[in-house]
């Protein structure tokens, strides 16, 4: 018979109102509740830490908004999600996770890309559709890879990484590597039959999986509340006898003291953990979508928790962060953006004659 | 004993008016929901949303949220469900968002909704409609690109259909509605925005037993379906400045397939071009060139060419998009091909075709 | 926000030892703890109900003797799926329903047709392949349907019937019939994604669905807690915001319970329900099944519950079951399985003419 | 770094011997965990059970259970965690039971498995095998007689393999194994009881390339592949007796098809007969047959028949199952027609031949 955990829960309401806005802006340090004591490990509290998880945030942010200013002027095609209002999910948990570790991402990719350290610029240029891109131009935004960082992916099919990612949890056990694979996936993505079959798979054969749900209320148009029959997704994941908790997905210290924890303890031998971040896209599902479905006011609400003003404000209420590092942020960021925007441009798509390499592996043009 | 009652429909009379593809669409499935309370829409995102693509805006609004209903992602259960509510009298019109997400519901369509009625011996009609839209062409990359017609087609038991045109989006879904057995309507994402002329009432229930001859021509016959329409199309426009006389047949129901008007079409002009977006290999192209040869092996003066897509999951890049789907210019190449080497001078345009793109070869 | 209800189990162990087997045998009543008190209905309670359900577990049982014979024989064929040892689930669930509830089975259905009250002509008919068979000979064992009888038959794709459950039920929802869809399928459909998006559906539109677990502890040759990370199922769907048990599906009278008031629940609105019927299958999976991978003595232990059995020496102990009596039952159920037997033998099957017949329902043979 | 390293096969020395198909598969399953630590064997009941069909009976005890791994049931998971396993270094063999329940794992096989390469711009090869059951002719009815192949050919990046006799079940999974890319087996489940001679060690690997002409001849080309191949080369015998001499030419692999080996043959013959279990429209049969007109067109004396499954869920009663596959008796009556009406005699078994069973009409 299986072992009995009961899940913890940061009892973080998803709804935030003022006094939540107010908690991050005071500069409230720790979650709630988390997992394990706080621990000291200065590294990783100490200011420098602190702004490079601020510039990481940052620098994402503004990725993305050169990303619309460029689909406005059609050189960036396609579907695009933006990942804007959930920067601390990503970069937190990319903080907590090693190189040798992998990662299974969404549509919604970019935030994963960066914070996984792939460079503006291959991201710009596959987003151009570029022979420079991470995946050659032929990926585009919601198909961004990295092998050599283990970034396996960009996945559209909502819910299709899942089962990729306990493969690879799978290899490394069989091999006894003390590796953990994230996976990143929507609320939504949890009423598909992929999640609860994977999180089934990963309790039942304890694989190094950490589940990382970012819940962010909707999936497209529909709310939480009208497609899961149960909205405390943590305490139902739960139910499959792992670990799992919710996480204040807006605050990125949050998010990476969870993360980390939770891979220190699936490197362990833990098995899988599962992590409910509660967070908020702050613009549309999509390019194409005139987001009708939200009331303004919800929206606005959620803005004041922006995870970036949330850290910013933090860190200058330590006397951390001053306005000239703000600024010299800024300027890093938009550099090099404008840097990797410049490299797109210039650089050459694959041409029509080699349509078919990458079909398989030998290269020559697949025989069909 | 029941709620539910059919009503005779009470649209307004309408003018002949210019429309489009999605707002046929849009009116097809009001029209249906307001003649029939058995009927519902139900999937991803057709109520708050208005459908992915539009389609079903102000349609939870008019009908409520019991009757255009949004579905969690779970399409295996609501494919599902919508089989087990029509074999319970309801009348489900299920929206998969797009053919590339209906692998998961696949399973329910084959085994369940295509088998029910032969396996229990006649018993268990299954009056279920499933929309879905198809194809590439808007660089949205590998996985929302499919193009599995042919797939669909394969399966005995359903009707498939692929509305090329306004009037067919507008009048397909009631006669689909109609058939007691499940019928599968493909709608290509790239039609949503074409617009075209509908006429006035009283409409005729469009018929979903024959393919249409689009523009009537003598030299060649270029059979097609879908969003490849328009394509062959501009390829008979470009095709008449070069003198030759090709004919356009929509197949519009792609299973059962409408032989007669195929192969009527393919007997007077003596040559034949399928275009199909579907990859090359094992689409339903290839169906319809075995049958053109099996019935018409003796009418035929060249080999029937085919114009797919490549063999290739389809990347996001313009060009190598643009490369890997069927193209005007290849359509018109292969027709060139089917009237041999000296009847048209080769066209430019002809070298930019991708490799395998659209040659024989 | 969605209601939280408890999970209720009866807390009854899964490994039946003698203790089990006396308490059946001693003629203990009402499971430990039912979701309701017991009602005073006479009618149901009487002897002649008891008598009835023991007939009719009897008559499921000696029809697959028969069919056991008439495979060796050649005269059954393809696969086949006992439900000896399980006869209590189908008899007593079946007997909680109505003639306007519907019921979707699963390949291993004689006992759930029977049960529902298809006539053994028909089903053996249809074990024949004849005409004369509930689906026409073309479902064979695997694919029992009367519709009449709302009998959605026979489904042989492992969790394939759940969907359609659902959308049944959804369908009496949409008119407001007051009506139950009762699915039946086994611990291994569990762990199918189908599963879980059907749990999540029914309980996110509160549908009508009574979902009947038959957990017999093995999928095929899979252990269930090599197959489930948490074999708790009552409890796990209790995750899905459905009231949910577990009940010894060995007991005719505690699964009749059960059902009737998990049926009426869900009849007066009270959303899907889901009963774990613990229980276990005496024979091998199948026909072609060695049945390498259970312990003789497990199957043993479980034989001593034997449901027809248990309720047997219950009657005779209330003194409402005589010996002739009960060979009153033997010859009733042997006569007409004899006459099913004989008129399968005797029907005619369809003439390959009609091959393509019911492929639509327009009758003519379809145009591919 | 890791525990994972291949060494050599240290198979014993065998001589020429007669076995099942069932135990060369399983010695090819053998041999291959024997060979690479990465191998392992995944799927519903392969251990403890067996295997559905005996194939991995005896692999548990040998291996253990983290190589020879029982899966719950779920399909998708299964075989995307072996996608994700093979990503990750290891050679994972995943067994679907059977072709009817791979629907639940195709957008994985799909959307995955076959396209992570070309979307990951080259980083990402998928060296994952999968082996599943197909086919008919066991009075399994609808859900469980199906014969998808020509869907999983129809999809770019797949290597798609269907050993039909006893060596190629031996010998194709070393080199599928080996293949970078994924591969997919199929099995037809009525050929795991025959029985062949087995050459002598040191075997050659088996060819992934070619296709196998299996009976030469003169006349007309049965061009056929797993479950099918024993019907045709018995159809050969039937036709030999009436002075025909047929070539019958197995497939081996779906995808990539030899065209040379097919072509070849039907330049020689002239004649043409594609057998295939899958329903006629839309199946592999057509590809092959569109293909030989596109290629051969001006060799071909007569139009290519196809002799298929009739467009039905394969019921389950005897007669009625037997007429819905291909038969002997069908696909001599098609030969016949490619030699035309004086050829032959019509043979009286040829009006038991089932409507749509293995006419061309
Ligand atoms: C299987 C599948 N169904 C439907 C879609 C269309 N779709 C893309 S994103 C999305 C919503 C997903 O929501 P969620 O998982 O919460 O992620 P989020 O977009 O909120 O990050 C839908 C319905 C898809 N890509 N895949
Ligand atoms: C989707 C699917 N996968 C696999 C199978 C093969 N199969 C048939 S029954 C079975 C075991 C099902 O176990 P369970 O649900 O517990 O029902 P039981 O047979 O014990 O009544 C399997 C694996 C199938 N029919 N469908
Ligand atoms: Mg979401
Ligand atoms: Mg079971």
């Amino acid at each position: 018979m299986s072992t009995t955990r009961t899940p913890r829960t940061t009892g973080i309401s998803h709804t935030p109102g003022p006094a939540h806005g107010a908690r991050g802006a005071s500069g409230g340090t720790a979650p709630a509740r988390s997992r394990r004591p706080a621990r000291d490990d200065p590294a990783r509290r100490s200011a420098a830490h602190r702004a490079a998880l601020l510039e990481s945030m940052l620098g994402v942010r503004r990725f993305e908004e050169r990303c619309v200013e460029l689909y406005s002027a059609a050189r960036i095609r396609g579907f695009m999600h933006l990942y804007i209002g959930e920067e601390a999910v990503a970069t937190g948990v990319c903080a907590a996770l090693t190189e040798d570790d992998a990662v299974v991402s969404t549509y919604r990719d970019h935030g994963h890309a960066l914070a996984r350290g792939i460079p503006a610029e291959a991201v710009m240029a596959e987003m151009f559709g570029r022979a420079t891109g991470c995946s050659r131009g032929r990926g585009g935004s919601m198909h961004l890879f990295d092998a050599s960082r283990r970034f396996y992916g960009g996945n559209a099919i909502v819910a299709g990484g899942l089962p990729l990612a306990a493969g690879l949890a799978l290899a490394d056990r069989m091999t006894s590597r003390s590796r953990v694979t994230c996976c990143f996936f929507g609320d939504g993505a949890f009423a598909e039959g992929e999640f609860h079959e994977t999180a089934n798979l990963a309790a039942l054969w304890r694989l190094p999986v950490l589940f990382v749900c970012e819940n962010n209320l909707y999936a497209m148009g529909t709310a939480l509340a009208r497609h899961q029959a149960r909205t405390d997704l943590a305490l139902r994941a739960a139910g499959y006898g792992m670990a799992a908790w919710a996480v204040d997905g807006m605050d990125v210290l949050a998010v990476e003291e969870a993360a980390r924890s939770a891979a220190e303890s699936v490197r362990g031998g833990g098995g899988p953990h599962f992590l409910e971040m509660r967070t908020y896209r702050f613009r549309a599902h999509s390019m194409y979508d005139p987001d009708r479905y939200r009331d303004k006011a919800e929206i606005a609400r959620w803005k004041e928790r922006d995870p970036i003003d949330a850290l910013a404000v933090r860190l200058r209420a330590d006397g951390t962060l001053t306005d000239r590092a703000f600024a010299g942020m800024e300027r890093r960021v938009a550099g090099g953006i404008d840097r990797a925007v410049a490299a797109a441009e210039a650089a050459p798509e694959e041409p029509p004659e080699d349509l078919l390499t990458y079909v398989t592996s030998s290269g020559e043009a697949s025989r069909p | 004993m029941t709620a539910v009652t059919a009503r005779p429909a009470t649209v307004p009379p309408a003018t002949a008016s210019r429309t489009t593809y999605r707002e046929a669409m849009r009116e097809a499935l009001r029209e249906a929901l307001r003649a029939d309370d058995r009927v519902f829409l139900m999937g991803e995102d057709v109520g708050r949303y208005g459908g992915c693509f539009g389609v079903s805006l102000g349609l939870l609004e008019e009908f409520g949220p019991e009757r255009v209903r949004d579905a969690p992602l779970s399409e295996s259960a609501f494919v599902g469900a919508g089989i087990g509510a029509a074999l319970a009298g309801m009348r489900p019109v299920v929206e998969i968002m797009t053919v590339n997400f209906s692998l998961l519901a696949l399973d329910q369509i084959l085994n369940n909704a295509a088998t029910l009625l032969h396996m229990s011996g006649g018993q268990l009609p299954v009056p279920l409609v499933v929309r879905m839209t198809t194809g590439a062409g808007r660089q949205l990359a590998a996985q929302h690109s499919h193009s599995l017609e042919g797939w669909y087609a394969h399966i005995p038991g359903l009707r498939v259909l692929a509305p090329a045109t306004v009037a067919d989006a507008r009048h397909m879904l009631a006669p689909a509605l109609a058939d007691p057995d499940p019928v599968i309507i493909f709608e290509h994402g790239a039609l949503y925005g074409t617009s075209g002329d509908l006429p006035a009432d009283p409409a005729p229930a469009a018929d979903l037993d024959h393919a249409a001859v689009r523009r009537p021509g003598t030299d060649v016959s270029l059979v097609t379906y879908g969003g490849s329409l328009p394509k062959a199309l501009a390829a008979a426009d470009a095709l008449a400045e070069h003198g030759v006389s090709a004919e356009v047949v929509d197949l519009r129901t792609l299973r059962p397939l409408d032989d007669a008007t195929v192969g009527g079409s393919v007997a007077r002009t003596h040559r034949a071009v399928v275009v199909d977006e579907g990859w090359r290999t094992g689409s339903l192209s290839a169906e319809i060139s075995a049958r053109l040869t099996e019935r018409h092996f003796y009418d035929l003066d060249a080999p029937v060419e085919r114009v797919c897509s490549a063999e290739v999951p389809v990347p996001y890049a313009h060009r190598l998009e643009e490369a890997a789907l069927p193209q005007v210019a290849g359509i018109v190449a292969a027709a060139r091909r089917t009237l041999g080497p000296d009847v048209l001078p080769a066209p430019g345009a002809d070298g930019a075709q991708a490799p395998g793109a659209g040659g024989a070869g």
